[in-house]
């Protein structure tokens, strides 16, 4: 893959709603562990009207779907989630916007969207939220000089694993303080599908 | 854990619908939103103010809507924060051009989401100011974590500043008093079952036959210390103890609330509430006036939180003004 | 079922010296009696208002004791009425020489114990009149029985009565407008799980995980059905017509309370709500007050109940007049 | 057993209330299943009172013993066993008014009682009520012409056993109607063991 195209960013959004369907109760689950119960829930509701804006509409550019997948997940999501995964979707819509998205732009976009995400939640990696999966994504897409899904796909998952081990400082879990240590944190094993899904689009290419 | 609703994922709109057609002479849903205002909003000339979060909770927060208290509540689905869209909706429904205030029980959702209705509206030309509820000593207040929850004592913030609000206070001095009552109000609960949300379909954690969730939050988040069910006088005195270590209350004037979570028994809270009033008057404590019942929900968890306020003169002629809101009537 | 309580065999007294100190300007306690008074009993030239039964109904009835409501309330054991003495203190502490009423709910229990008070109080010259509430439409109202069973409907005749006895009315006076509400006012309710009275330490039935109990009592005595749990519309449904069975509310103008049983999280009573006002609209019917809260429960019972009361303007009239009762506030 | 004295009573009372203390819970099981669950822990509490009443008081009288154990059932009991057991000691009390309690003036004392517990619950025999048993008892007392306590215990036992065979149609069971045959009437079970106590007594003599 050289360019991130319209069609890219729906079958993006389209795997990443099939896995939180499937993986609604596992996330709920999850959040009930460490949190109040609701995360796969919000996320299903909000993916599942994220599919349905995206399939009523025609894009130009990926910027454009990425703002309708923003505004969505902002109206729909609610909690901690919605602004955050909201604010992710605004910021690389703004830094795509009228572009096309090769790999620097797709980078400069994620850039933008994890300074979005820890200025909104107030929090920095190592405190168990799902900074750290974009974080550590977004580290790896500076380190590299085109799009590798493999790549992606292993860093998303060791740094969600690694949200296990980690104690919550931010967060509902962070009330928990040592007993949030060996839970996974829901959020990030949420990113931790979205990524997975983008990883697999880019493996399979155009 | 059976409910009596028709759809899990439907059950905020249908309470909304049901809220609304029981009180259709003071309150009025926004078409398409989650949001309940009053009937008479915008009220001329009056600050607006707003509150709300996740369902689960009631009469929170729309039981508090009413004259003398909020001029709006939003709605988000079960124990989710509701969206800045619908915030938004809120406050621009009840601004009159007086400026609005927003009052946040302290959860990261519920702050973020807030935030941005707050920036939305402030692009639109509306003045809006926030104060954020952290009452809860169960949790540590760190400058390295999000901070303490709001919890119970986020009511008597909507009826101080209510009633500053209805008696003419300007947007800063209606902020002023609402961050007076945060300053001097504490609470902790307990629980000894917990809860199920209605679209999650099982318990939110389990207790051991003998055991209590010590420092429980109200979304069926686990609390601080899981320890064996202790009586309702261990439980006084320890969530008062918790209360005093962290506020000292000696020779104060305080309101009292016993808040029930949902399914203990009013019975019990009384029990509760025999015991904190004896405490009180132990350690030389004036009660000036005591709240007992279900105000802030934790679905059907049972248990209990106390919570308390030390007043002022001026504390104590607000939280007696009148109030018209179906869940808060003085 | 874990309970927040000191010494099962104590909670009545526990609950009593909670809610006394909850209220101290309202409400006082017969000193070595479970009677709860106003604070002003007697009123002079006032009919005395009194009404008891077993605990375990919280807010009933203390929580009905204040102006324009209930002189005094007695409070039994745990479902279990009380007995003649304590009945006949409450008498003795109400009467003004207006007379008493005595507002009972019917069951064998009840019955018997306030009429063996009110034989005492008449043979020590205070004029007494009985009332008998008998609201429960799930049970036969036959002559061979004990008739049907008085529920949530009694909230209706304290509040209805009471204020009859306020502005002044006779003994007769008083007693004929009790009469009215009761022979205007239809409930039934259902459960969705059982209650457990402290000193038995079990709950008082089984049910499966999707079982209600259809006809449910209020002391934790089975319903008269029991069947798979069904959706809030269905249930809804299910009662209002077992009431319109009883008794023709066609064009009526009607108030209605949805009272929750004691576990049953608000949201869902508003759930019920909006449906029972859905059929009422369909029916043609007016609703003039709506009530949704928890007024008669069943310690923590899951469930609630749906009472109907018809209203003729004297009836409306007097239901919207000022009460001070803290769990009734108008 | 010729006279019914002051000690016999004393013991009847004492044997009564150290059956339904042992019992307590299994009364209070038969009213969990037709009833609300109660009658066990109000019969174990006016019966305890009791004991505590007359292990303060010497009596000349049986009348005097009778009339303290219905005036402390009746404040203590409450509910529908309260003013039932009340009435019954009362009836008994009354009749023995200061006569010594020969058989006769015992039966007739049984014949006041159960007048007055049929009026005070306006109930009849066959009703699965406590009526049952104590109507069973008088009828036997009625038929024959000196103390047997053998026979005042297979009555009372048989009238007992009866009532899981008929339908209820006073007290709280009355509203199960059908569903309430094939259970024991609660008030019937400790009536019996309030007749079985007084066999005990009757059987042993003086
Ligand atoms: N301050 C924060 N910064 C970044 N991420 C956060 C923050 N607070 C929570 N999160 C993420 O949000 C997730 C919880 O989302 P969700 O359950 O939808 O919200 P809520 O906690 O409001 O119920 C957590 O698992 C965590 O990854
Ligand atoms: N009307 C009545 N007449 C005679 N006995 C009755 C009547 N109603 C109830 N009982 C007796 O009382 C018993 C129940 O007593 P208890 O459980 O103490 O009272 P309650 O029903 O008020 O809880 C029943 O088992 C029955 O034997
Ligand atoms: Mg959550
Ligand atoms: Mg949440
Ligand atoms: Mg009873
Ligand atoms: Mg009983």
């Amino acid at each position: 893959m050289e360019i991130f195209q319209v069609e890219h960013a729906r079958k993006w959004m389209k795997a990443t709603n099939e896995r939180i369907q499937e993986k609604k109760q596992e996330l709920t689950e999850l959040d009930q562990a460490i949190g109040d119960g609701d995360h796969g829930i919000n996320m299903a509701r909000g993916f599942r009207e994220v599919m349905t804006k995206l399939d009523g509409e025609t894009y130009q550019h990926v910027a454009d779907v990425m703002k309708d997948v923003a505004m969505t997940l902002m109206s729909k999501v609610g909690g901690a989630a919605g602004p955050l995964y909201g604010t992710a979707f605004l910021k690389l819509s703004m830094a795509f916007k009228g572009q096309d998205v090769d790999y620097p732009l797709f980078t400069k976009g994620m850039e933008d969207a994890v300074a979005g995400v820890k200025q909104r939640g107030k929090s920095e990696v190592g405190e168990k939220t799902l900074v750290d999966v974009w974080s550590a994504v977004l580290e790896k897409l500076q380190e590299n000089d085109h799009f590798d899904g493999s790549l992606m796909l292993d860093t998303a998952k060791a740094a969600m694993e690694n949200t296990k081990e980690t104690m919550a400082t931010k967060g509902r879990a962070a009330y928990l303080k040592e007993r949030s240590i060996g839970h996974l944190d829901p959020g990030s094993v949420s990113s931790f599908y979205l990524f997975e899904s983008l990883a697999g689009v880019i493996r399979e290419g155009v | 854990m059976k409910k009596i609703v028709n759809d899990p994922e439907r059950v905020v709109q249908d309470m909304i619908q049901g809220l609304v057609t029981a009180h259709p002479g003071s309150v009025k849903q926004l078409p398409d939103t989650t949001v309940i205002t009053r009937k008479d909003a915008p009220v001329s000339g009056k600050v607006g103010l707003v509150s709300g979060g996740g369902s689960g909770h009631e009469p929170a927060h729309a039981g508090y809507v009413g004259k003398g208290m909020l001029d709006a509540a939003v709605a988000g689905e079960v124990f989710t924060s509701p969206t800045p869209d619908q915030v938004l909706e809120a406050i621009k429904a009840v601004d009159s051009g007086a400026g609005v205030l927003l009052i946040i029980k302290n959860y990261t959702g519920d702050v973020m989401n807030f935030e941005m209705a707050a920036e939305m509206a402030e692009a639109e030309g509306i003045q809006v100011e926030k104060v954020v509820v952290n009452d809860d000593v169960a949790v540590e207040d760190s400058s390295f974590t999000s901070g303490r929850r709001g919890i119970a004592g986020t009511v008597f913030v909507h009826k101080i500043a209510g009633a500053m609000a209805e008696k003419g206070g300007s947007l800063q001095e209606v902020k002023a008093v609402a961050e007076k009552v945060i300053r001097n109000v504490r609470s902790m609960g307990v629980a000894t079952s917990p809860c199920t949300v209605p679209a999650a379909g099982k318990p939110s954690f389990e207790l051991a036959d003998d055991e209590m969730e010590v420092g429980i939050g109200i979304h069926g988040e686990p609390g601080i210390e899981r320890k064996k069910v202790a009586t309702a006088d261990e439980i006084a005195g320890e969530l008062t103890d918790k209360i005093f270590t962290d506020l000292d209350f000696a020779n104060s004037d305080v309101a009292v609330m016993i808040n029930g979570l949902g399914a203990t028994p009013e019975m019990e809270l009384y029990i509760v509430n025999g015991k904190v009033q004896a405490i009180l008057a132990d350690q030389g404590m004036n009660v000036y006036k005591t709240f007992v019942g279900e105000f802030m929900t934790s679905l059907e968890m049972a248990g209990c939180s106390v919570t308390l306020l030390k007043l002022d003169n001026q504390l104590k002629e607000l939280l007696d003004a009148p109030s018209t809101a179906p869940a808060f009537y003085s």
